[in-house]
């Protein structure tokens, strides 16, 4: 177990290398990103640009400079933005990181919540009209590009029924949770709705299969044969089984999404989350904060993936000796 | 996430006909596919319109342009002429086919000609992503499987370490680079206002989508005992791969073409709205969306329409998949989600 | 610098020193009638009972680095003016008199001796930092110094005429100025030497690069540490990605109204990161007083009309052009050039701008009401001295004749909403003069510096100039001259590449003539535009004007057109 | 004969499908009488696991319809309330599937699924139900019990596996037991020992219907046999007369591809020829007809179940069965 552990973190830590490397080569190696002259600002003379490439070490052999900001971030902790000058990089992060949280917790209750329900009701009333309709709702939720869905509930209820139904949406932005809670969910409550919704069609659709295909195994047989209600077999035993690729899933997005994959719906309702740093730094090309978000993003999935092995074992005991 | 190999992987003979044969008696699914059918149908009769309905260029700019409403010639672009006179409003939907039947976008061009173009570059970036991915990702994951050691060693790596992005930041990552520089491969180029571009970066992210589960099928393959019976007879590897191994994982990866393409196509659109997607003066439905959304507040049909459209096709496209595979592989599953 | 705007027109930092006060005299203020500050003249005295509460302003985006010696950002420099003071300042007023130059921590206007190279200031007395320490000559000193030590982004630019300012720009860890910037502590003094008069010299001491900070204020960019001020107002915590707050500077007795006025609000509440199109709607509904971004396209109509005596717009003394690369094919041939200002189209332009009241046809490239300007137009249909309609037919021909038709052209332009909506039409205005154009959008921070970098081949670009370096020279010199042109850096402003021996030879003629008979040189100013455009190696476009929005409660709203709305003398009670 | 504690009277079982309306189970009518073990042999199709399964209503797919009485201690399980029925299964008439690998849920430990059927019709506290698991488990032969109560079903082996589930048929002491091919998916030696179990089970008490293809397994514990054909009851009688008088063609066939131990050796084992009838493809009259060598123009019509104690389906005279299975086999040597 601790040789399996220790592999593990190694291969992580192998990966986690990787990114660097490659988001480095990526926006250094590349010609017409040269940071210097932005950070020189407009019409700075040769001798200032030359001046700014000196102090921030642009100058240097391309494998210097990745080790100098590789120890910046993480062992001086002290990398700071090409943009805005004097802004570090870490606490940006630790500042965004609770939007995200925010945003992706809220969402992962509703979607799982609702995916859920909606699979399960939808695979035990197979062969009725429900089903379909159910199932019409989850290809819906699943094909609605997220970024869009976003700006037309915007539209809706910020402009076309902000005088009448939607009097009391606030505007889009972002209030902490320890500053005004009920604002809090205000502020998030399209955006959790708007996330959810993908979410919880692919859950939906996710989970309906897996009951369906429980409800044919023989151990539910076995189970009916037993005598159990059909709510204790569905429950207890189809969904409980079922519920292990859902779980796993839902770890793999749940660190992405916290990752910053919930990009889209933050830039969309204007929330200063992970996902939207990391897009203004990549509009910017601000290389120190691209780093720091895409290893905190890369982190995360590595973290998730550990995670789902660990709960995968826990949920499924086939799992354990494998 | 994971495809969970079927355990009856041996086909009997003739798995294509009973899959076509479930295929079209599955309902849902020919609906679907007539829905499909019909998008690309439009979009294939674009230039009809554009040439011979609008008798409008949808890549023309037309800001000084005018149009005749009710008899009337009006311009294409109105300038406010009340209070300060501030901002200028394209021309709303006039239901005329004619004339600016969706209304016209903020370079006074004919939105629904420009929708039906979108579509084609959308639905071409879509298949064509989808099927280099699945192509790319079966070659990458039966070589992974089957070659074992070092080789699988390193693809795997390499697959965890695209996989470690989230998908969107990894395509947004490649998208500003690339649309400064360009791509060069070796001898491949692709110009940086391409579509091939976006084709590119859409079908490298999600080639791991396809690789690891096929991966994870043909390790599972290897270990039957009709292929170890195969390799302990001296059978070459590329006549194992091509008769025992190729004909099991295909029909997964054939599976996997339609979902992909839903998958691209809102990947796609997505890119595009960030603006770092298709380039003008192409256009696709993402683009349409994007150049809509500085028109939202007045003209709110130029955002919603190719919405609707990209939810439309990509719900066909679900739907058809769900039936595909229904009737080739019950076990394939892909990781949706974005 | 950098900005996130869907209109990143404003990215540049804004500078006017324009030379006479009278040269603008029109159109300024329209559609401000409401206000009853607009086109106040002179400083009016201060309103006690308009002081207090908060004002809050919005922007998309925080504009980088709080350290006024590095930050080059129209965003910040507009707050500067409250907050820090050098030697000279321009004069916080509305209107025309906002250009002029007036004494601020020097008691009076310099003695200019030594044949306009030598500056002699005399400090004044009883002004305090707001970490409580006295201003002294040492603090000028030092922050001269600073100016290079920080590799401020006009060190070598602004300020490379001081005397050792050659070493300074070399080596700037060992700045002295021994020479060039002398203290005198006891007589209260301040000595600058010059290497060469130079007329534009007090202008340049009165930007937010040349402010006084603390002695012991760090030699590197202080980023989101802001240093002490003595203005009125002093920063109490910067984060870019939240918020700006300022607060009253405790230690601020105003010295000179005209200079430093005290200001209205109590504190200035700056929050950073919502999307424009709420923003808008936060000052509609109150939430906010003020953005900085331009309103979005679909919002303006409904800010002209509904809004309408909320909404204050005033041209700008700058121009938005498209770049032709003389080095390269298609753009090497004059015709080829020549026809491209044939065909553009101003009015459409203007219309993707946000129609005529926003924005009006420019056919020079000095703007209308900038000294040297001249009312001409060499490209326009039927002739004449205003742009009335573009000669599609005459364009064609130049082509034709100019053999360089089915070329490939490459644009490249910034991808806000206006920047790529002018973009397409340059694509689509190419394509029907028969050349193979492509369209490339990229984000307003790379674009700026793709495009003067030869090593990207690009052949047309769009882009603006906001009087960055001002007066005619900084126009023509700046962004045309030879001098300006830096192969294969992504710092050449001269973007065109276009560099003619003749021309060069009038604007170094017309730069000697200032230092002596102004009127003269804007003349021969006004000359070197025409002959430029004669050789057409860029496409004036549109002169654009500004729109403020305020909320209900904003009143005393002043427009300088040095610094744009003077924020501190806002009122919000 | 005395009172029969299951009853089944004219089941009927059909499977709506694509290809139309299937009959699976026509007609079939059988008793078990406590204590008593009834074999029920037939190929794969025919009928045999569905017409148990639709004894405990375990058919749940709506596309099939069940009709006909089904009386189990007199009451008919047909037309029982949900809740009844629930009371009924597993208390009363628990079963056994075939693949013990697949009969229980994988994600819970063996002991839990025990305690669970305990629990599911006792009111019992969870110690309690703990405690009556391992005493079952070891009731079953698995050794540990104790300890192996709390594994999880992926590691047993499978005749462990099948002991389990048959520990948990037997948690709430049924009146009936019915087992569909306990021992199909087993090794030959843990076969042995399954049905050692099974036996000792009747010894206790228990009525058993066996559900099995295999007559060898048929002749070790039968008390009658019930052999079906295509849905159909073929024969039905004492295990002893159905073995030494087998009076069905297909019968016959059934006993002569068994192998005998210490028997003729023969060249081959003889098989029925032809492939067994598909439920939907069983023809109007005699379902085996199409396979029989004895067929003749009555076989057209459907034969009848009739008989005294040993009953047959066959319009082959009653008289010499013997002497026609004789003729029939040499028949189809000779071919």
């Amino acid at each position: 177990m601790l040789v399996f552990a220790l592999k593990r973190f190694a291969s992580a830590l192998l990966v986690m290398f990787a990114i660097s490397v490659l988001v480095f080569l990526i926006f250094f190696a590349t010609p017409g990103v040269d940071p210097a002259a932005r950070i020189a600002g407009r019409n700075a003379d040769p001798a200032t640009l030359a001046q700014v490439r000196h102090s921030f070490g642009l100058d240097r052999p391309m494998p210097i400079r990745y080790l100098l900001m590789m120890r910046h971030l993480l062992i001086d902790r002290d990398l700071e933005s090409f943009v805005n000058r004097g802004s570090r990089v870490i606490p940006q992060i630790i500042q965004a990181t609770p939007v995200t949280l925010s945003l992706v917790i809220g969402a992962a209750l509703i979607w799982m919540t609702a995916g859920i329900l909606m699979g399960t009701a939808a695979a035990t009333l197979r062969g009725r009209a429900a089903d379909p309709l159910i199932m019409l709702v989850g290809v819906v939720g699943v094909s609605l590009p997220a970024y869009w869905l976003g700006e037309v509930v915007n539209l809706l209820t910020q402009k076309q029924l902000h005088d009448s139904l939607f009097s009391w949406v606030p505007p889009p932005g972002y209030v902490g949770l320890g500053q005004d809670p009920g604002q809090w969910a205000l502020h998030m409550l399209f955006p959790w709705l708007t996330l959810a919704l993908l979410y919880a069609g692919i859950y939906a659709r996710l989970l309906r299969g897996e009951v369906v295909t429980a409800l044919n195994e023989d151990y539910v047989r076995t189970a009916r044969a037993k005598g159990l209600s059909e709510r204790r077999i569905l429950l207890r035993h189809a969904l409980r089984c079922s519920l292990i690729p859902i779980v796993s899933l839902f770890g793999l997005d749940f660190g992405a999404l916290v990752g910053g994959a919930a990009l889209l719906t933050e830039v969309v309702f204007g929330l200063p989350g992970i996902g939207k740093l990391t897009f203004d730094a990549l509009q910017n090309l601000d290389l120190p904060v691209i780093m720091g978000t895409v290893l905190y993003a890369a982190f995360f999935v590595v973290l998730a993936n550990a995670l789902v092995d660990i709960l995968y074992a826990r949920l499924d005991p086939r799992a354990r000796h494998a | 996430m994971t495809l969970s190999p079927s355990p009856g992987a041996r086909r009997s003979p003739g798995p294509w006909r009973t899959a076509a044969g479930d295929l079209l008696r599955n309902r849902t699914a020919l609906a679907a596919a007539a829905v499909l059918l019909l998008v690309v149908l439009a979009s294939l009769c674009a230039p009809l319109y554009a040439d011979h309905i609008a008798h409008t260029d949808p890549f023309q700019s037309h800001v000084s342009g005018t149009t005749v409403v009710d008899g009337k010639t009006v311009p294409v672009l109105t300038p406010s002429s009340t209070g300060l006179g501030l901002g200028v409003t394209p021309i709303g939907p006039t239901w005329d086919p004619a004339h600016y039947f969706l209304g016209a976008d903020n370079q006074g061009r004919d939105v629904l000609a420009r929708l039906l173009y979108g579509g084609r570059t959308s639905l071409f970036i879509g298949f064509t992503a989808a099927l280099l991915t699945c192509v790319v990702g079966t070659l990458v994951g039966v070589v992974a499987g089957y070659a074992g050691g070092v080789v699988d060693a390193v693809i795997s790596r390499v697959l965890d370490v695209v996989w470690a992005f989230p998908v969107y930041l990894l395509a947004i990552c490649l998208s500003v680079v690339l649309l400064t520089n360009g791509l060069k491969l070796g001898p491949v180029t692709v110009d940086a206002g391409s579509l091939w571009l976006p084709v590119t970066i859409i079908a490298a992210i999600y080639v791991p989508y396809i690789a690891r589960p096929l991966r994870g099928q043909v390790l599972v393959l290897r270990n039957k005992e009709y292929i170890q019976a195969a390799v302990g007879s001296g059978a070459p590897t590329p006549r194992i791969l091509r008769r025992e191994v190729l004909p099991n994982v295909v029909p997964t990866a054939i599976v996997f073409v339609p979902l992909m393409t839903a998958l691209a196509m809102l990947t796609e659109s997505a890119l595009s709205f960030l603006s770092v997607g298709v380039q003008p003066p192409d256009a696709s439905w993402g683009t349409i969306i994007e150049d809509g959304l500085g028109l939202l507040y007045t003209r709110p049909a130029v955002t919603i329409a190719p919405g609707l459209l990209i939810a439309l096709t990509t719900a066909a496209l679900n739907v058809l998949g769900d039936g595909v595979r229904d009737a080739l592989d019950p076990s394939a599953r892909l990781r949706g989600g974005v | 610098m950098s900005r996130n705007a869907r209109r990143g027109a404003l990215a540049a930092a804004t500078v006017a020193l324009t030379l006479t006060a009278a040269a603008c005299s029109s159109s300024s203020g329209s559609g401000s009638s409401s206000d009853p500050g607009a086109s106040s003249s002179g400083s009016s005295a201060f309103q006690a009972q308009h002081k207090g509460g908060t004002l809050k302003l919005v922007a998309h985006a925080a504009a980088g680095s709080f350290d006024p010696q590095v930050n080059y950002t129209l965003q910040y420099w507009q707050l500067f003016q409250s907050m820090y003071d050098g030697l000279l300042a321009f004069k916080k007023v509305g209107g025309q008199e906002s250009f002029t130059v007036v004494p601020d921590l020097a008691t009076a206007m310099p003695k200019v001796t030594n044949g306009g190279k030598t500056y002699t200031f005399t400090l004044r007395k009883g002004v305090t930092f707001s970490n409580g320490k006295a201003l002294t000559t040492d603090d000028v000193v030092a922050s001269f110094q600073r100016i290079f030590k920080v590799s401020s982004p006009t060190a070598g630019t602004f300020y490379n005429g001081i005397v050792g300012a050659d070493a300074c720009l070399k080596t700037p860890a060992s700045c002295t100025l021994p020479q060039g910037v002398i203290g005198d502590a006891k007589a209260n003094t301040v000595t600058i030497n010059l290497t060469a008069a130079d007329p534009e010299f007090e202008y340049k001491l009165a930007v937010p690069h040349a402010v006084v900070v603390p002695k012991d204020s760090p030699t590197k960019d202080a980023g989101t540490k802001p240093l002490p001020s003595t203005g009125p107002y002093m920063a109490a915590s910067y984060d870019p990605n939240r918020a700006l707050k300022l607060v009253r500077n405790p230690h601020f007795k105003e010295w000179s109204r005209e200079a430093e006025p005290q200001g209205y609000p109590d504190a200035i509440d700056y929050t950073f990161g919502q999307t424009v199109e709420s923003e808008v709607t936060a000052i509609e509904n109150g939430q906010a007083d003020w953005m900085y971004d331009a309103p979005p396209a679909d919002r303006l109509n409904e800010i002209g009309t509904k809004y309408a005596s909320r909404a204050h717009v005033n041209p700008l003394t700058a121009f938005w052009y498209a770049t032709l690369n003389v080095n390269m094919a298609p753009f090497n041939n004059k015709l080829a050039r020549q026809a491209i200002n044939w065909a553009v189209d101003r009015s459409a332009v203007v219309r993707l701008y946000g129609g005529t009241n926003l924005a009006s046809p420019a056919c020079t490239i000095l703007p209308p009401g900038f000294p040297g300007h001249v009312e001409s137009c060499a490209y326009t249909k039927g002739g004449g001295t205003t742009w009335k309609a573009a000669d599609l037919a005459k364009a064609k021909e130049l082509v034709k004749q100019s053999g360089t038709a089915g070329q490939e052209v490459g644009i490249v332009t910034q991808d806000d909403d206006v920047n790529k909506s002018i973009g397409q039409y340059l694509q689509s205005l190419l394509t029907q003069l028969g050349y193979k154009a492509t369209l490339k959008p990229l984000s307003g921070n790379i674009q700026f510096t793709y495009i003067q970098n030869t090593k990207n081949k690009v052949q047309l670009a769009l882009t603006s100039w906001y009087q960055d370096y001002p007066a005619a020279s900084d126009f023509l010199n700046v962004l045309l001259s030879c001098a300006s042109y830096h192969p294969g850096s992504d710092s050449s402003i001269n973007i065109s590449g276009f560099c003619d021996k003749g021309v060069d030879a009038k604007m170094q003629a017309a730069l000697k003539t200032s230092q002596t008979d102004k009127a003269s040189a804007d003349k021969q100013w006004g000359a070197v535009d025409q002959s430029v455009m004669a050789q057409s190696p860029v496409v004036p476009l549109i002169n654009p004007k500004m729109i403020d929005f305020t909320s209900t409660r904003v009143g005393n709203y002043q427009f300088s057109k040095q610094f744009y709305m003077l924020v501190g003398q806002l009122w919000v009670k | 004969m005395p009172e029969p504690l299951l009853d089944v009277r004219d089941l009927r079982v059909c499977f709506r499908t694509r290809q139309g309306l299937v009959t699976a189970v026509d007609g079939l009518s059988f008793s078990v009488a406590p204590g008593e073990v009834l074999g029920v042999v037939g190929e794969s199709g025919s009928g045999k696991s569905v017409s148990m399964l639709a004894v405990l209503r375990l058919l749940t797919s709506p596309n099939v319809t069940v009709s006909g009485e089904v009386l189990f201690r007199g009451r008919d399980l047909l037309a029982l309330p949900d809740k009844e029925m629930r009371a009924v299964r597993g208390r009363e008439i628990a079963m056994v599937f075939q693949d013990p690998m697949t009969a229980l849920t994988p994600v819970y430990t063996v002991g839990w699924q025990i305690a669970e059927a305990i629990r599911a019709h006792e009111q019992v506290s969870r110690k309690e139900a703990h405690a009556r698991a391992v005493r079952l488990l070891s009731d079953v032969g698995i050794p540990d019990a104790a300890s192996r109560l709390n594994a999880y079903p992926h590691e047993f082996s499978g005749g462990m596996r099948q002991r389990a589930v048959i520990a948990m048929a037997l948690s709430c002491s049924p009146s009936l037991l019915i087992a569909d091919e306990p021992t199909t998916a087993l090794d030959v030696t843990v076969q042995a020992q399954i049905l050692d179990l099974m036996r000792e089970l009747n010894a206790g008490g228990s009525a058993m219907v066996l559900i099995t293809h295999d007559m060898g397994v048929v002749s070790q514990i039968a008390d009658r046999v019930l052999v079906m054909y295509g849905g159909r009851a073929a024969e039905e009688g004492p295990r002893r007369a159905v073995f030494h008088g087998p009076r069905h063609p297909y019968t016959w066939g059934l006993l002569d591809s068994v192998p005998r131990v210490g028997g003729p050796r023969l060249r081959r084992l003889p098989t029925i020829a032809g492939v067994p009838v598909a439920p939907g493809g069983i023809p109007e009259g005699c379902a085996f007809a199409p396979r029989c060598r004895l067929r003749h123009d009555l076989c057209e019509e459907r034969p009848v179940l009739s008989g005294d104690t040993h009953l047959d389906a066959c319009w082959l005279p009653s008289g010499d069965r013997a002497g026609l299975r004789v003729s029939a086999r040499d028949t189809e040597a000779a071919s």
